[in-house]
């Protein structure tokens, strides 16, 4: 194992920078519930149509993905360029899968 | 291997040696491929939704409000997943023992509801595993989402009891690690699950 | 080693010959194919719009072939390591004109091939008309549905159903409904047009025209049980003429016994078969209807036509057909006299 | 720990050791290179088993209407030949050569997870063992490689055997995908950036990435089938409301990337022989790199030209079409690539060149029988029809079959310390090259002329007489071919007595440059690579050794383990209490005997997690040797 060494002054540094990124967490989450809030009002309101209301989901279901990967699993950090790369080709498969389900087996 | 223990801590020790990254990546790599497996299911379900073959579908069995806790429940838990990493990057053993442990709680939490909702399901609605294909697909994918749960508790209930004597190290770290980031997949997986399957179903 | 590198290349030409030689063979012993069942040998417009892309991408593929072979050939004869050669020749990373070269000429093949491919796709897949239009078009429509190992076919417009031999006028189109009962079957009469695949639960739609008379065979291209090889049948085109006399014949049909031991065969099917088969070509019994089975091409769908053969399949379908579902006449308790009358009785059930 | 090192070199140096150490020394091994000999010898196993049921196919069709097996056998003899085949012989003889070479190309002292590569192993040979054992059982699955539904789903007891079985080793599969990808991201040695790796480490990158997203849909799938078949599910019920399709899908969304899951090693084998032996660097390295990315990226959107009879519709099937064709052109650049690697070089002809050569124009066939099929309106005359037998068959075994047969030529020295035979070796190549030709090509034919795939018999009168015949003929021939193969690996190691050379054909890349045999830690001191081809590299402009990239140094190994072995089993004991389901009166029986197994494996991985390992340490006074290698 070649990694240097941490000195005193790093991890002061580190537990700022921590500070900052431990507010950006609360955030994320609190955006998390409210999101998927509106995503059940939106269906359970029967005011809305159902032509806005899929879209609208499909679009929250789709933010909830990217903040939970993104900010909770850390994809935002160094050297994730392959985590990144195939959990995306996987969903990239995933919908094509769910799409070719859905529109090719009923004709 | 042993160097973190005599010096000043890594700041993530989960990333601290080879074999602490490589499981990291390799985990990634089964996350891909378990949404692929979901997404096989998922779209199972979707083309069979409709063919409830007379028996209640997705409209009449549906609570939003039920689903609705179930999905706080689950998030909250991921979150708390998340709490507990940042306490074990701040070496903090104690903290992060208390914030799986509410991972645990959590999850418990929202297993208990899902029986109970399939419960209701076979009793009030008389909707088995054999019914139809709707109830087929819908069981099934459910089913796969709850065993991933289940999984993940007796995984973290392992980690947790296995390391209380050991604390954080080099070792451990990535383990908890790990959990944590299935964890959160279960998570997003459960996004897909209550948009596709719950509200879509009812808009229809 | 010099040795050795001479040997290779007469076993590499003589090689080639012979493969050359025995693969030409069975094209010659066979001509192009039996005009009645190879794709090879197009018998209507929809197996000659497939022939012709056949023949096209058999085309631009052979040009393919011949420009890596010429390659390959060259490169082999002459860049073979030479007795004293020593060292390494020169290293070459590669070269970008040529790589572009054998991109984009792919490319340009490729787009050669689908166009006519995009284009015949969209053209075969006409569905049938509109039952106003139909009325007015008289175009025929004919649903097939599979069973394991069977043909059932009914002309909705008739009123008739009828099994394993589809009558059809022609220089006409004629449009399939084409759907199975319990496995995926695959309907297929390659002189006529390609495949299409009956599923059960579903219906599909595909249409054929035959230019000439002629009995086309037919057969299920999808592994459907034991007897999968076995489930052929037979699209007998007849002048369009004719074919109305035929659907006269069926749509009345007249399945009364004309003799003695007939009549008694028919009162055995009354009280063995009836459960099973009609023999009024207008019942959708279960199993096969028997209306015109004294005319139809073959017993269980591959036999000749002949009552040693009926009686054969009667007294042990198992044997003639594995897997099939009719019960063998001892299971029956039919004796060798009420077999015999039995196939007096079916033999005569003609077209006349 | 070292000790436990120490005593590992005082066996192998000093005396015989007994039979039941060494065994468990192969029960217990996590080394990579013992892995992929125990892969190779139950993949050639599995692969004499299926070409058995192939020739007894063969000689069943050689006259019309013969008699010699009936339609059930036949079709379980079918769908055993391309299940054995694909999974069980082709896959894990693949794997086996990656395990055993490509750690070495990359300069890596093991793969990744060393205990799960073991797990791999006995997960996928348990796997083939559950479903042969169907044989025994009453009856082997019957609906073909592909179990189209609902033929599978009300097929006889065999067909469990199939969904389990292929369960099983699936997951092994997965895991090793896993293992790969992470092996070649992270433990490259010092210098080999990416695009310095060698094409079979590339092949095996992208083989490995298809693997990671395919076999989930295969899972899924065999799930959905099983649940039908065991506990009453309607998926595929069409009176539950089930639809047939469905298993189709799924099962093409797996099927189609594992075509390219097989033939993308092979291709990185035959890049990698024709550039040993032409002397040559490959000739556009950047764009067969590129065109490997392409085919696995495309691979994945074309997998409905399987099932342009199904009746999607005009624009799926126009635009399936369109993307299937699209594949030739990335799989062109790599024919082509060849021939100019070749081009100007000094082409030495041994028996694994000669499959090379062998392989380039018969996987030119099979790729332009592949753009014929890819047709839609043509392909409704070509599916299931012998031609498409003919097609695949050309890019299976005149691709990766005889890539295998090249990389076996190659690497044998290198995994078996021994050189093959090279006269017996173009005996096996010749034989095996015209017996294949025989064989397939005349079944293009046959399927243009109206015969349909996987009958067990076919009429007289039709025209097929002798184009079976002749097919029959060519299957006899590489039958004989392979038994001369057979002979020529005893031959090898009973009458060859001297050890191979480290490097024996003058290689070009990280595994030439190790000892044959290859220590236990492969580099005592991981290379530093300069670039592409990094032994030729050292050889012209060096003094031809690796330059190591590290001091002299503790090695650090996996420890040996049993687990492996009895985790698998413990799961092999589920998939057969499954199986059993309709073999009891009472199903409780069958589900007791799979919570036994469960309860057997969760033990097995709890003993995993508890007991920590660490793995050991081998001091550099405990090496044979020193140095990089050689």
């Amino acid at each position: 194992m070649t990694a240097k060494r941490y000195t005193v002054d790093d991890s002061i540094k580190e537990s700022q920078s921590q500070k900052r990124e431990n507010r950006q967490f609360y955030v994320t989450f609190i955006l998390m519930l409210v999101l998927t809030a509106l995503s059940f009002v939106a269906v359970a309101s029967e005011k809305i149509p159902s032509g806005f209301t899929i879209p609208f989901i499909l679009l929250i279901a789709f933010i909830l993905l990217v903040l939970q990967v993104v900010i909770f699993m850390h994809l935002n950090d160094k050297n994730t360029e392959f985590p990144t790369l195939f959990f995306f080709s996987g969903f990239f498969i995933a919908i094509i899968t769910i799409a070719t389900l859905m529109l090719l087996i009923w004709w | 291997m042993q160097s973190d223990q005599t010096g000043v801590l890594p700041p993530h020790p989960e990333k601290a040696t080879l074999e602490g990254r490589n499981k990291i990546l390799g985990l990634w790599f089964f996350i891909a491929s378990d949404v692929v497996l979901f997404a096989s299911l998922m779209g199972t379900h979707l083309a069979l939704r409709g063919s409830t073959q007379g028996a209640p579908g997705p409209q009449e069995l549906f609570h939003l409000e039920y689903v609705a806790l179930m999905t706080f429940i689950l998030l909250t838990s991921s979150m708390t997943s998340l709490l507990g990493i940042k306490a074990m990057q701040r070496y903090q053993f104690k903290q992060m023992q208390t914030w799986f442990w509410l991972t645990v709680l959590l999850g418990l939490s929202f297993l208990g509801l899902e029986i109970y909702e399939f419960y209701q399901f076979v009793i009030y609605h008389g909707l088995g595993f054999e019914t139809n294909a709707f109830a087929s697909s819908f069981y099934t994918l459910l089913g796969f989402h709850g065993a991933h749960v289940t999984f993940g508790i007796l995984w973290v209930v392992t980690l947790l009891i296995r390391s209380r004597s050991q604390g954080i190290t080099t070792y451990t770290a990535p383990k908890f690690y790990l959990f944590s980031l299935y964890w959160h997949f279960v998570d997003v997986v459960w996004v897909f699950v209550f948009t596709l399957v719950y509200l879509m179903g009812k808009v229809g | 080693m010099e040795k050795k590198v001479g040997f290779e290349g007469t076993m590499i030409r003589s090689n080639w010959r012979l493969l050359f030689l025995l693969t030409i063979v069975p094209l010659l012993l066979t001509g192009c194919g039996k005009p009645f069942i190879s794709a090879l040998n197009p018998q209507g417009p929809v197996a000659r719009e497939q022939y012709s892309l056949i023949l096209l991408s058999i085309l631009i593929m052979t040009l393919v072939i011949v420009v890596v072979v010429i390659i390959y050939v060259y490169v082999l004869l002459k860049f073979r390591e030479k007795p004293g050669q020593e060292g390494y020749p020169e290293q070459v990373e590669g070269s970008h004109k040529l790589e572009i070269t054998w991109t984009v000429i792919p490319i340009i093949l490729i787009i050669i091939l689908a166009i006519p491919t995009v284009q015949s796709t969209f053209n075969l897949s006409e569905n049938p008309p509109s039952s106003e239009a139909a009325a007015e078009s008289d175009a025929l429509l004919i649903k097939v549905t599979a069973h394991q190992y069977w043909w059932e076919i009914e002309y909705p417009d008739y009123g008739i159903v009828t099994a394993q031999d589809i009558y059809i006028p022609t220089g006409e189109r004629v449009y399939f409904e084409v759907t199975a009962k319990d496995v995926i079957h695959s309907f297929w009469v390659p002189s006529l047009g390609g495949k299409i695949d009956a599923n059960p639960g579903l219906t599909n739609h595909i249409f054929l025209e035959a230019d000439k008379p002629g009995v086309y065979h037919g057969k299920c291209a999808e592994l459907c049980g034991p007897s999968h090889a076995l489930m052929d049948f037979k699209v007998i085109a007849l002048e369009p003429s004719e074919f109305e006399q035929w659907l006269a014949t069926m749509s009345d049909y007249n399945d009364a016994p004309q003799t003695a031991l007939a009549e008694q065969g028919r009162a055995i099917f009354e009280q063995s078969c009836i459960a099973c088969h009609a023999t009024d070509g207008a019942t959708k019994s279960p199993y096969p209807n028997l209306a015109g089975l004294g005319d139809r091409e073959a017993i269980a769908g591959y036999l000749k036509n002949t009552p040693e053969n009926l009686k054969r399949w009667i007294e042990n379908p198992e044997e003639v057909k594995e897997g099939n579902l009719m019960p063998s006449a001892t299971e029956l308790g039919l004796s060798e006299q009420d077999i015999d009358a039995l196939v007096e009785y079916l033999s005569q059930l003609k077209l006349n | 720990m070292s000790t436990h090192a120490v005593k590992r070199t005082s066996v192998s140096l000093q005396q015989k050791p007994s039979f039941g150490s060494v065994l468990w020394d192969w029960l217990t091994t996590v080394d990579h290179k013992k892995i992929g000999i125990m892969y190779l010898a139950a993949g050639g196993f599995f692969f004499i088993l299926g070409g058995l049921e192939a020739l007894l196919m063969r000689l069943q069709l050689m006259y019309p209407e013969n008699t010699l097996v009936s339609g059930t056998t036949f079709n379980e003899l079918m769908t055993m030949h391309g299940t054995t085949m694909i999974f069980f012989a082709a896959m894990p003889i693949l794997f086996g050569l990656i395990n055993c070479i490509m750690p070495l190309q990359i300069g890596a002292r093991d793969v990744a997870y060393p205990f799960m590569n073991a797990l791999s192993f006995w997960l996928f040979l348990f796997g083939g063992i559950l479903m042969n054992i169907s044989w025994f059982l009453g009856s082997a699955p019957d609906a073909g490689w592909t179990s189209y539904v609902p033929l599978a789903s009300q097929a006889p007891s065999g067909m469990d055997f199939y969904v389990l079985g292929l369960q099983v080793s699936g997951a092994g599969t997965l895991m090793s995908g896993i293992n790969f990808m992470v092996t070649i991201l992270t433990m490259r040695a010092p210098g080999m950036s990416l695009m310095r790796m060698p094409m079979f480490t590339w092949t095996t990158f992208i083989a490995s990435a298809l693997i990671v997203f395919a076999f989930p849909a295969l899972t899924a799938g065999l799930f959905l089938l099983m649940f039908d078949r065991i506990f009453g599910a309607q998926f595929f019920d069409v009176a539950g409301g089930g639809n047939v399709i469905i298993w189709q899908h799924l099962f093409w969304i797996f099927g189609h990337p594992e075509v390219y899951i097989l033939v993308l090693p092979a291709f990185g084998i035959i890049s990698e022989v024709v550039s040993t032996f032409s002397k040559k660097r490959l000739f556009g390295y950047s764009s067969m790199v590129i065109a490997t990315i392409l085919i696995g990226f495309i691979g994945f959107m074309v997998w409905a030209h399987h099932m342009f009879a199904v009746g999607m519709g005009p624009i799926a099937n126009a635009l399936f079409s369109v993307a299937t064709m699209a594949i030739a052109v990335p799989t062109g650049i790599k024919i082509f690539n060849w021939l100019l690697t070749m081009w100007g070089g000094r082409i030495r002809f041994t028996t694994a060149m000669l499959y090379c050569v062998g392989f380039i124009p018969s996987f030119v066939m099979g790729g332009v029988t592949g753009v014929m099929v890819a047709a839609a309106p043509a392909d409704y005359q070509y599916h299931d029809t012998y031609f498409v037998v003919a097609h695949f068959h050309y890019t299976i075994v005149g691709g990766v079959v005889l890539g295998i047969m090249a990389a076996l030529y190659y690497w044998w020295p290198k995994i078996f310390g021994k050189k093959l035979n090279e006269t017996l070796g173009k005996w096996n190549f010749w034989l095996f090259l015209i017996g294949f030709h025989l064989t397939f090509f005349v079944q293009h034919l046959l399927g243009l002329m109206g015969m349909p795939r996987r009958v067990y018999t076919y009429l007289e009168g039709l025209g097929f007489e002798t184009g079976n015949f002749i097919s029959t003929i060519g299957a006899i021939l590489m039958a004989v071919a392979a038994l001369i193969f057979v002979i020529n690996i005893i031959y090898t190691h009973t009458r060859v007595k001297e050890i191979a050379e480290a490097d024996p054909w003058d290689g070009r890349t990280l595994e030439w440059a190790t000892e044959t045999p290859v220590p236990f830690y492969n580099f005592a001191q991981t290379p530093l690579v300069r670039g592409l081809d990094p032994l030729f590299i050292e050889k012209t402009q060096g003094d031809g050794k690796m330059k190591p990239a590290e001091p002299l140094g503790e090695i650090h190994m996996p420890s040996p383990s049993i687990l492996p072995i009895l985790l698998a089993f413990g799961i092999f004991i589920v998939g057969l209490g499954f199986c059993l389901h309709s073999f009891f009166d009472n199903k409780w029986i069958s589900y007791f005997i799979v919570f036994i197994g469960t309860v057997f494996s969760l033990l097995m991985m709890m003993f995993h997690s508890i007991k920590e390992d660490h793995g050991y340490h081998i001091h550099p006074n405990d090496y044979t040797n020193k140095g990089v290698g050689m």
